[in-house]
């Protein structure tokens, strides 16, 4: 039988990790030309736990196009990368439980002067998304009518509405959040209430076939966010989203 | 020159048809051409001989203005060609459009055939007189025909240059000068680029054509050609005409040494 | 002054881009350079098989963008047992990839040489290699000169397309900075300039080359 | 790595919608530059401003990355408020780059025409137009075929770059269905093939036009 | 001949110094040479004359193999170039480094100089002696310079070849393929790109060589060196040698009507 990847990392003593660069807050390279954010907190403080040392981690910048591969192909141990939980994915990659919830953020040029997500969905108006499943299935079902505009990065959407490209962006909240201070000619359209309010769940993903190390992984993600970790997760909250963490899961045992 | 000839033109006018005066051509500091006159009168076949670098060549180039000349002028058949005098007595350059209507008058070839490869052998005589001449395409390509049939060459009016021998070749470029119908040939040693064995056919294609009357300046190291056919022999040497004369008189007594040295070189290497 | 101060706070992590832009580069070069020639020389003097097997590689090489062969082999190698640092596997792919070119280059320059050369030097009890070595080279390469310098050329502008496995240079430097900053005319048209320096030096460097083989001549 | 078959026979029929709009913008930029190309190289063989506005701008397109090039193009324009599709944009910004490459192209071909054939169309009486129309420039054509055929194959793969202003060429198509599946080696084998048998297309057609406009030289 | 230079050697050496037999060349279905047999002695100038296309470039190229033959042998000084006869009797092309070595005992020149244009006038002399013959620099240098110097070109040694008149090219060629101390030498037309005035000094050499004892093969459309220089004419047409013999007979009463041709010809074209 094939070594699993956790017997691999610890004979290295290294755990090395697919992240994105370009993503703040969540992975992003600061204006000292370091790499921080919520995820890489996350890849420090997993390798502090598997090999009692943070900075035992390698990491291993991709792009969206490269990070299946490289996990896949054994490039890295596993990767770290905004990516959320997919079916069509999880046929070809494993995923751990989610280590964050995201909504989507919808913002639009003051100047267009729309109020709900209702009036965006008119063939007059352009719709800028990431060319990702969930924002293009959003689009498809909740606004069938706008033109839509697939674009890769968060700064390419922000260009082609501030240029006037689109009329309206949606992107992860988190993000949206990040870049808040930015933009004054932007307003944000509320979804409460809408499916652009639903979570999305970002994980951790994996080569799949390897279950101890899948069970390591998803054990430490579920640690993070409901029991001995906690502290840790509440505080990158803080840090990097400037928010509470959500709760930790707490109910009454007496009456289940 | 014989006067019955389609080509036939009046020997006897006052008029020469080619009319060079004060020639001077500098390349840089290098003064090639140093004041040369030559009058062709109608009819003549001139053959211009010299050592190598005496500027036979820039000579017929700037007839025709390939070369640019610091002073001097040319005309044919009594009209200027490239320069004219204005009434300040100043030389001032033609429009670009005057010298291509003027060179229509001047045929020239090249040591280098210089066909145009992408071209069969009749396109390459047609083009100039449909394009430039607006002469209708059915008479241009009867023309053609006509004066590959006198350069021997009838059969050859499909065929690409590069299938041709290179005296071939040079019997087309001879039949696409005389296609724009021009009042003199020039020649520059159209038969230094051949086979021995081919230089015939393209002598005797110019022998014909002096026979029938076009005015020729023929620049050549073919001795006997000068001696058959020339009218009048030019030697020139350092960007001057040294001596010029009947063929006969010039190689039998040449006046001056330094063509005496140049005919006995000549002699001493081709008297087997 | 405000819209220029994200190109104020990066331009020395910019620097620090375009310097391993020019690395990987250069790294890419001597490899590429050296199967191109075994390539060009393999296709002049080789075996049936041998020729029909490099038209072939520099057919399929020619007919898929580098960004596809550089995701496709970069992560099947691994499968294949063998593993790479990333620096290395691109260096590997992008000489594999220009390879293919090069040897186009080298072999028109051989190839225009007349073969008068190669009688005069088999005249003169030449044996293959030392003809090649003293007599054809020399004279194939300032053929080549030009055409090889804008493959280099090419090259350069290629590494901005390394990212997708995990390699950083100018490109990915600007990407970062542009993902923070959101000032994307300013930080691409600063790397702009900076690609455009670089390339324009050995383009400088190719013209005057050219013009040496004109004078030769 | 197995080849899922069942996933690309769904892969398939989107590649090729994609591969459609691939096909419409490589043809219409190959189209565009052999013209423009023209263009640039007449007015950098004549001197004064024009001649050296020509070969500033062949150094700049040549000499930056395409994929910045596209940028300015696509979102800069609309900012000075020319908002032109992202397939308009890829156009114009393929164009304005590969026109750099082609003028050099014909550069290289107007030169391989010997004086001399200049100066036997003077000689006949031709002016400068009848003479390049007539007697230069099917010469140049027949002899620049051969790197056209090449330019056309960099084109076709280069406009894959286009995807990064939102148009859904085959490498978009291909970047949406990696991300939904997390397949990319599949959609990238599928991509490889078919921009093989794009360029093979090119290939084959430039030696059938080169065989048919080859004079026996 | 002169027996005491320094190049003399032994004329009355019953073994020829080049003895080619029975030698056939086949262009395809085009059989270019059609058993040529020819033996020149120790300190013999051979003159090869003959029309176009007869096969002469041909032949002087089968000597050092740079063209292959179909049938036939060829021995310098006794010694096989490219194909021996094993005991069967059966022809055997010799290894590519025999082929090699055994060409330095051959100097060629052609034409067209094909001088190295990346290397000076010295370089492009000392390259083949250094590297093949493995003679020291200094050495090689030294006869380089003595063959510049009797060639009358000492003052080029460091020129590049684009800066040597087509008549220096040619020198320096002749002395690039001296300096490999040949056994026999092959001239190939190698005046015949030559402006006329340029052809003296090259042709000078070429009889200052023979007169040193060298032996030699010259094809050339000369007559007049023919006649100087050579011992012996050999004429070819379609393959095959016609007619042979001393150059004051064969000049003043050719045997064959071919040749009779061939010279009337030539006397006509250069008869002034
Ligand atoms: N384009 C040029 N630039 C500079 N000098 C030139 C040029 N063309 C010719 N010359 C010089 O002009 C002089 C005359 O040259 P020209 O070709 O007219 O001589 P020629 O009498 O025709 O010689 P040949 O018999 O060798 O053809 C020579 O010294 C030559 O070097
Ligand atoms: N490489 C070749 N391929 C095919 N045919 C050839 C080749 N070289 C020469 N020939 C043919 O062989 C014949 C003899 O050519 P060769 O060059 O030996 O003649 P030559 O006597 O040297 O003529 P010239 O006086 O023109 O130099 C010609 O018919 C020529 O067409
Ligand atoms: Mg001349
Ligand atoms: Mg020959």
């Amino acid at each position: 039988a094939q070594d699993s990847v956790l017997d691999t990392v610890l004979k290295r003593d290294k755990i090395i990790v697919a992240t994105y660069s370009t993503s703040p807050p969540l992975a992003y390279v600061d204006d000292k030309g370091d790499l921080v954010g919520f995820e890489i907190d996350m890849a420090h403080e997993i390798a502090k736990d598997l090999l009692g040392d943070p900075n035992k981690v390698e990491f291993v910048v991709v792009q969206s196009d490269g990070r299946f591969p490289a996990a896949l192909s054994g490039k890295v141990d596993f990767g770290l990368c905004s990516t959320t939980i997919y079916p069509d994915r999880a046929v070809r990659i494993a995923f751990t439980r989610p280590y964050i919830d995201t909504g989507n953020s919808l913002i639009a040029r003051k100047d267009a002067a729309i109020k709900t997500i209702q009036e965006l969905n008119d063939p007059k108006y352009t719709y800028a998304i990431l060319n990702v499943p969930p924002a293009i299935e959003r689009a498809r079902q909740l606004l069938p009518k706008v033109k839509t505009l697939l674009l890769d990065s968060p700064s390419a959407l922000f260009l082609a509405v501030k240029t006037g490209r689109a009329t309206a962006f949606n992107i992860d909240k988190p993000i949206a959040d990040y870049y808040e201070h930015e933009n004054d000619d932007l307003m944000r359209l509320d979804v409460t209430g809408t499916p652009f309010a639903y979570v999305a769940q970002d994980a951790i993903f994996m080569k799949p076939g390897d279950f101890k190390w899948w069970l390591f992984l998803d054990t430490w993600v579920g640690e993070l966010r409901y029991g001995s970790r906690y502290n840790k997760y509440q505080e990158w909250y803080q840090k990097w989203l400037h928010k509470d963490a959500p709760p930790q899961r707490a109910y009454d045992f007496n009456k289940y | 020159m014989n006067a019955e000839s389609s080509l036939a033109t009046d020997v006897t006018s006052p008029r020469p048809m080619l009319d060079m005066s004060g020639i001077v051509k500098r390349f840089g500091a290098n003064e090639v051409l140093r004041g040369v006159s030559l009058q062709v009168a109608r009819g003549e076949t001139v053959v211009v001989i010299g050592p190598s670098g005496s500027g036979k060549t820039t000579l017929l180039r700037c007839v025709n203005l390939l070369e640019d000349y610091q002073q001097g002028t040319v005309a044919v058949d009594g009209e200027p060609v490239g320069y004219v005098m204005d009434r300040g007595g100043q030389r001032q350059r033609m429009a670009e459009r005057e010298i291509a209507a003027a060179r229509e008058k001047i045929g020239i070839v090249f040591q280098s055939y210089n066909l145009f490869p992408h071209m069969t052998v009749l396109q390459n005589i047609v083009a100039a007189p449909i394009r430039v001449r607006g002469i209708p395409r059915p008479k241009a390509e009867q023309r053609a025909r006509d004066l590959l049939a006198m350069v021997g060459l009838s059969e050859k009016a499909d065929a690409y240059p590069a299938r041709l021998s290179g005296g071939q070749q040079q019997r087309v470029a001879i039949a696409r000068a005389l296609a724009m119908d021009p009042k003199i040939m020039l020649f520059d040693e159209v038969t230094s680029a051949l086979d021995p064995e081919l230089v015939g056919e393209v002598l005797a294609a110019m022998q014909q054509l002096a026979r029938d009357g076009m005015t020729m300046i023929v620049v050549t190291h073919e001795m006997s050609f000068a001696r058959d056919v020339a009218d009048r022999v030019v030697f020139m040497d350092g960007g001057v005409i040294v001596e010029q004369g009947a063929p006969e008189e010039m190689f039998a007594s040449p006046r001056t040494d330094r063509v005496r040295q140049f005919l006995k070189r000549y002699n001493d290497r081709y008297r087997i | 002054m405000k819209t220029f101060a994200p190109l104020l706070h990066s331009y020395w992590y910019l620097f620090r881009g375009a310097g391993m832009t020019v690395l990987m580069a250069t790294t890419a070069v001597v490899p590429a350079t050296l199967l191109g020639a075994l390539l060009a020389l393999a296709q002049i003097f080789g075996s049936r098989a041998t020729r029909s097997a490099i038209v072939g590689y520099i057919f399929i090489i020619r007919g898929i963008p580098l960004l596809v062969l550089l995701t496709f082999v970069y992560y099947l190698l691994p499968l294949t047992g063998v593993d790479l640092p990333p620096f290395w596997g691109v260096v590997l792919v992008l000489a594999c990839y220009y390879a293919a070119f090069m040897s186009e280059a080298f072999r028109a320059g051989i190839l225009s040489l007349p073969q008068a050369q190669w009688d005069a030097a088999k005249s003169l009890g030449m044996s293959r290699r030392l003809m090649l070595r003293i007599v054809i080279f020399p004279q194939a390469l300032r053929l080549a000169a030009p055409p090889f310098i804008n493959l280099c050329i090419n090259l350069i502008k290629a590494t901005s397309l390394v990212s997708i496995v995990g390699l950083w240079e100018l490109t990915m430097a600007s990407r970062e900075v542009v993902e923070r900053t959101l000032a994307p005319f300013q930080i691409f048209l600063a790397a702009a300039a900076m690609y455009f320096c670089i390339c324009y030096a050995l383009a400088l460097y190719g013209k005057y080359l050219e013009r040496r083989v004109l004078v030769g001549h | 790595m197995p080849i899922d078959v069942h996933f690309l026979a769904r892969l398939f029929p989107a590649l090729l919608e994609g591969a459609e709009v691939t096909v419409e913008l490589a043809v219409l930029t190959m189209a565009i530059c052999v013209v423009w190309g023209l263009v640039v190289a007449l007015g950098q063989a004549t001197r004064g401003p024009l001649g050296w506005a020509a070969g500033a701008y062949i150094q700049i397109v040549r000499n930056t990355p395409l994929l910045i090039q596209m940028y300015i193009v696509y979102f800069g324009l609309s900012l000075v408020g020319v908002p032109l599709s992202g397939f308009a944009s890829g156009l114009l910004a393929l164009c304005l780059q590969n026109g750099g490459y082609v003028a050099e192209i014909y550069r290289g071909g107007l030169q391989s025409v010997s004086a001399r054939q200049y100066e036997a169309g003077r000689a006949l009486g031709m002016r400068r137009w009848t003479l390049y129309r007539s007697v230069i420039l099917p010469q140049v054509i027949a002899r620049v075929i051969p790197p056209l055929a090449n330019q056309g194959i960099s084109i076709t793969k280069d406009t894959s770059q286009v995807a990064a202003i939102a148009v859904m060429e085959i490498m978009k198509v291909a970047q949406v269905w990696v991300e939904s599946s997390a397949n990319t080696y599949d959609v990238f084998l599928a991509v490889g093939l078919i921009y093989l048998v794009l360029t093979s297309v090119i290939s084959v057609g430039a030696r059938v036009a080169e065989r048919q406009l080859a004079f026996v030289s």
